[in-house]
């Protein structure tokens, strides 16, 4: 079986106020050295499926129908094999 | 079976012997795990019992009394309301979020399984000052908790109370009221009944999640509370928004014997109450539950305490539709079970049965205890307050906005303002007033809710704290224009072993008995939370007392807020010297002291008839409760509603001037009154020996107040409203 | 004049919906179940509040596959009035039949408040009754109702008059501290360029009658009946 | 600097009504192979930082304090180089 870990991420031109609120949150915690914070998703998803291409292919796919809102997110994934 | 055994799960040497007498052998691990959480503190009941038993549950509207999941009062043309409050302290102590929006969600299925709609919930917190971080935490997490669960499931939060304390910064309190409404002849019990019928689990999956919960409930919070954490469980807001409407659907159209939701102690709990009240036995298949995770032992399903899950008794021909109602909301139903005649409940898995227990064994078996009570210690000191000591109020502009940026008193719309309050449009006083106000769709008849304790009068007199957390909860109500019902009460106190605290207990359950006497309000339910300590520190102790009330109109409503210039201010009601307890000691002098202020229920009583004939009368533009902070505090808050100010002269008749403007003497309600109509109210005052004080009119844009003639209050109202919004928003920006 | 509301798992302001047409608006009105492949005989399609499917992964993510979206999707190509507020909102986004995107509060935050709202656009089957001039009194009662959409799809949305509501203060003026939300230039609804199809973050339907604080909601269903009555005639 | 790429998911004993809710609806949008879904969150935390122990520790550290809830979240993470 393959696994995909799908990270998505609001897109750069959209504000991400999660991320600038946690940004403060660790400041003012006194960590001085943050110098950015984004905040998205994480998604993984695991198919019964083999074949890298096909996968990648429905990855894709389910990403584009559901996983993700291109209007205002991007994503990136990798496949990982998993035991049954 | 070893000793560690059974005190690993919370049982002492006794109880366990107990348990061997009671069934005639040792139990097995299994069966002991049942015993020990339905032995435990949280279903059991062996502390408080005795005392509950004390309080008075009957009335002429009351149709369900204290021992089923909820209340039930009637409140006429066939309808009655169903309510019932709940304590989830210790989950929230570890895992806010979670913590609260579970709390929320097992109350909530109280609600529904008795067969009401849920319609509101409101939710009474208490937590550290808000000066700590960790406070800051758990604060926020608890109210975006109740609000993700409840915003979600659709069921407005109308009201509630917060107060800040340190005694609860390790220990924060979490109790979480929702009220229903139903059709008097569809009530549901939790009764498991008709031998051979099939018994059903319906909802969620079970999960390893929240195993011990309801031990975890029944200890104090210490170092190794960060261990206990898988007792915390996720709540899924919507798969029971799903489960409430699959359950309603049934139980209105079909015919469904008994219903019982699952909670603390998870399927042990709820089979064996079923089978218990039924006066029946179960016979059930552990292999027939649907788990969330594979290999789950017959342990860890009869303890699981998964979420959204419900146990049901119905007749063999309604099964098929039980099932096809459930498939069509998406959700599981599995028959996992019969009723039996014998009492037993006989539990198998892998075709073995690996529980046979007497189901009142679990049930009604435990030990009732009679724990020692002593008056604590520091009353002696407590109680000694010499206002000789301490200088009267000079800047009281000063004071006034001081206390109204107090954490207590500021307002707490940064809390309801993240809560859905007006989901269903039946909200028609959403929080900000004295009490809650629903219309009733189909009906000219209206519902009020309100929760309320002040815990620093119960800390310093638990008889007397206790009776006025009626008395204010009943005042609330009749500001709003209701006639009180019932109380449902949530009682919160340390570890009952320690005879300090149950003197407390006793006390406090002693002071509402009486106030509930006298106010004709009947206890119809209720929770008990010990062991809210931590490190060996007890919270004050707070019994909260939710209340519901019923105003006959609607349209006959009324809200603390000023609402036209030139009426007249009067307050009813006497002020004496009296500053124990207050806010205004705590705050501008650090001191929790004193004895609290004195009640007089009948003329408690007196006055709340008063002003409730008045409202119905159409006299009042206005009624607002005195509580923390006195009457300078009540006029601003009547002030900010709609930002109208008020003129005020008050005589000092011998008082400090701190007493007369921020003391909290009780029995006391401030209203505003057209002129054509403040002949009527003083008299109406008059016959049921109410004083009465006409203080000024209402108009302009600041509040002035005049003691004996000389200027003591003057400010904008815009200015005295922003410190009084904002205070609270302030520390967690 | 015939209304449908439809009700997905979790919707929760579906029953407001129906009271406000049934009782206030004194139409006919019927729940349309989540599962309904075909719909037929009705005037307008009510998608109400709520929190379908749980708003997990993203609101009106999932709900928007939904069989009897389907049909709504045709309902509106072939002209039929939609309206979605608060959740439908999210889902008509979500299923491409409005522009844009609804995201998390700038606040981080659920709000639950009264807002007022300046109509933008008096010329659209939802808002020809409004008084010229009113500003709306209607909550909103959300945590993702952050509306985005990107800087070209804006410009065309002005020059069509797409853009119907715009949170505002009391006496009608856009400002930031008037924005709830954070939305892109404070607004509150749009429709799409046909304009029979409305999304709105605020309820109307909570704002029906006085006893809830303001009945200027109702004025939104108003103008929906009188655009009806108008083609009919 | 170095940027802190931080996967949080519940707890695998933890109900996750997200996952649950997406797999469904993957599943009646006809992705018949999918076996499992987990849905958690993404952190993307750049550190004016050069030295990577010293950049491990502190992402620990920001994750025990406020990026997670140990209750029932787990996490891991990767560190990768990125341009100022
Ligand atoms: N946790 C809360 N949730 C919802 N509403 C709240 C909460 N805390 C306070 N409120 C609302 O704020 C108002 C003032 O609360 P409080 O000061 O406790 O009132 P009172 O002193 O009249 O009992 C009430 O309307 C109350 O319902
Ligand atoms: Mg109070």
């Amino acid at each position: 079986m393959l696994k995909a870990q799908i990270k998505v991420l609001l897109k750069k031109s959209v504000l991400d106020p999660q991320g600038q609120a946690v940004e403060k949150s660790l400041s003012s915690l006194g960590y001085h050295n943050i110098n950015h914070v984004r905040i998205g998703k994480y998604l993984e998803v695991t198919l019964e499926e083999t074949d890298r291409a096909a996968a990648e292919a429905q990855v894709r796919e389910m990403c584009a129908r559901l996983l993700t809102n291109p209007v205002i997110e991007d994503y990136t994934f990798e496949l990982v094999e998993v035991e049954q | 079976m070893r000793p560690e055994d059974w005190r690993n799960l919370g049982l002492t040497d006794e109880e366990f012997q107990l348990i061997v007498k009671t069934i005639g052998r040792e139990p097995n691990h299994v069966e002991l795990g049942m015993f020990s959480v339905m032995w435990s503190e949280h279903c059991s009941y062996k502390h408080s019992k005795a005392v509950l038993r004390t309080f008075p549950t009957e009335g002429e509207r009351v149709l369900q009394g204290p021992g089923e999941n909820a209340g039930i009062v009637g409140i006429g043309d066939g309808l009655a309301v169903c309510f019932k409050i709940e304590s989830h302290n210790h989950p929230s102590a570890v895992e806010p979020y979670q913590g609260a929006a579970t709390g929320l969600g097992g109350i909530i299925r109280d609600i529904f399984t008795m067969g009401a709609r849920p319609i509101a919930s409101l939710d009474s917190l208490r937590f550290g000052s808000l000066d700590d971080p960790r406070v800051r935490y758990l604060f926020s997490g608890v109210v975006s908790g109740i609000a993700g669960y409840g915003n979600c499931i659709g069921i407005p939060t109308v009201g509630g109370e917060v107060y800040f304390d340190p005694c609860y910064r390790g220990n924060p309190l979490v109790n979480v009221l929702c009220v229903g409404l139903l059709e008097v002849d569809k009530i549901k019990l939790g009764r498991a009944s008709g031998v051979g019928n099939p018994v059903l689990l319906v909802g969620a999956r079970t999960g390893r999640d929240g195993m011990h919960g309801a031990s975890f409930a029944s200890d104090e919070l210490n170092e190794t509370s960060e261990q206990k954490r898988p007792a915390v469980q996720v709540g899924d807001p919507f798969m029971e928004k799903l489960l409430l409407e699959a359950c309603l659907e049934l139980m209105n159209n079909h015919e469904v014997l008994g219903i019982q939701d699952l909670g603390a102690a998870g399927l042990t709990c709820a089979l064996s109450e079923m089978a218990s009240r039924g006066g029946t036995g179960l016979d059930i298949d552990l292999d027939k539950v649907p788990c969330r995770e594979e290999g789950m032992t017959a342990y860890e399903i009869l303890l699981s305490e998964s979420q959204e899950r419900m146990l049901m008794v119905v007749a063999p021909e309604q099964e098929a539709v039980v099932h096809e109602v459930f498939a069509r909301w998406g959700l599981n139903a599995a028959t996992i079970g019969r009723v039996t005649a014998d009492g037993i409940l006989r539990i198998r898995k892998d075709g073995e049965v690996v529980v046979e227990l007497p189901a009142k064994s679990l049930t009604d078996g435990a030990p009732v205890y009679h724990p020692a009570a002593v008056k604590p210690a520091y009353l002696e000191t407590s109680a000694v307050l010499d206002l000789k000591q301490i200088p009267d109020v000079t800047d009281a502009n000063q004071v006034l906005l001081e206390l109204l940026a107090a954490p207590n008193i500021a307002s707490k719309e940064w809390v309801w303002r993240q809560y859905d309050y007006m989901v269903r449009t039946c909200t028609v006083e959403g929080p900000g007033s004295d009490a809650a106000v629903l219309r009733i769709r189909g009906s000219k008849k209206g519902l009020a809710l309100t929760t309320d304790c002040n815990s620093r009068y119960v800390y310093l007199d638990p008889y007397t704290g206790a009776k006025i957390a009626v008395a204010e909860a009943a005042r609330n109500l009749v500001c709003s224009g209701a006639e009180p019902l019932a109380v449902t009460d949530c009682l919160n106190f340390g570890n009952p072993d320690k005879p300090e605290i149950f003197w407390q207990f006793k006390e406090a359950a002693k002071g509402m008995s009486e106030a509930c006497r006298a106010l004709k309000t009947p206890v119809t339910g209720g929770n008990v939370s010990f062991y809210n300590e931590s490190y060996g520190e007890a919270i004050y102790p707070t019994p909260v007392v939710g209340m519901v009330g019923l105003l006959e109109d609607v349209e006959k409503r009324c809200t603390q807020a000023f609402k036209t210039a030139g009426d007249y201010v009067v307050l009813l009601g006497e002020t004496y010297d009296e500053l124990g307890g207050s806010e205004y000691l705590a705050t501008c002098h650090q001191l929790v002291k004193g004895l609290p202020p004195q009640l007089d229920l009948a003329k408690e009583c007196a006055v709340q008839q008063t002003v409730l004939a008045a409202i119905r009368q159409g006299l009042l533009h206005s009624a607002h409760d005195l509580a923390e902070g006195g009457l300078a505090v009540a006029l601003a808050e009547c002030c900010f509603g709609n930002e109208i100010g008020a003129q005020i002269e008050l005589q000092s008749q011998g008082l400090r001037l701190d007493s007369l403007l921020f003391g909290e003497s009780q029995s006391r309600i401030l209203v505003s009154v057209q002129a054509e109509h403040l002949p009527s109210l003083l008299q109406l005052a008059a016959e049921n020996n109410v004083p009465t004080f006409t203080l000024g009119r209402t108009g302009g844009e600041r509040l002035q107040i005049q003691v004996d003639g000389q200027p003591r209050i003057d400010l904008p109202i815009a200015e005295a409203k922003a410190t009084w919004r904002e205070a609270i928003q302030c520390f967690l920006k | 004049m015939k209304f449908g509301v439809v009700v997905f798992p979790g919707s929760n302001c579906d029953l407001d919906a129906y009271h406000m047409i049934q009782d206030v608006l004194q139409q006919p009105v019927e729940y349309l179940w989540h599962q309904e492949e075909k719909i037929a005989g009705f005037d307008c399609l009510i998608l109400p509040g709520g929190f379908s499917y749980g708003d997990y992964l993203r609101c009106g993510a999932i709900a928007r596959f939904s069989p009897v979206m389907k049909s709504v999707v045709d309902f509106a190509r072939q002209g039929g009035l939609v309206i979605g507020i608060c959740n439908g909102f999210q889902i008509l986004v979500e299923a491409g039949l409005l522009p844009g995107a609804l995201y998390r509060n700038t606040c981080l935050q659920f709000r639950c408040q009264d807002t007022y709202l300046k109509v933008e656009n008096y010329d659209t089957p939802f808002t020809r009754a409004i008084p010229r001039e009113r500003v709306l009194k209607i909550p909103i009662a959300h945590g993702e109702g952050n509306y985005y959409v990107d800087p070209e799809t804006l410009q065309q949305l002005k020059k069509n008059g797409q853009i119907i509501f715009r949170y505002a203060t009391a006496e009608g003026e856009v400002t930031p501290a008037a924005n709830p939300n954070g939305s892109v230039e404070n607004i509150a609804g749009v429709c799409n360029e046909r304009k029979n199809v409305l999304g709105m973050m605020p309820h109307p339907e909570r704002a029906g009658e006085p006893a809830l604080g303001s009945a200027d909601g109702k004025l939104i269903f108003t103008s929906i009946l009188k655009y009806w009555e108008g083609c009919r005639s």
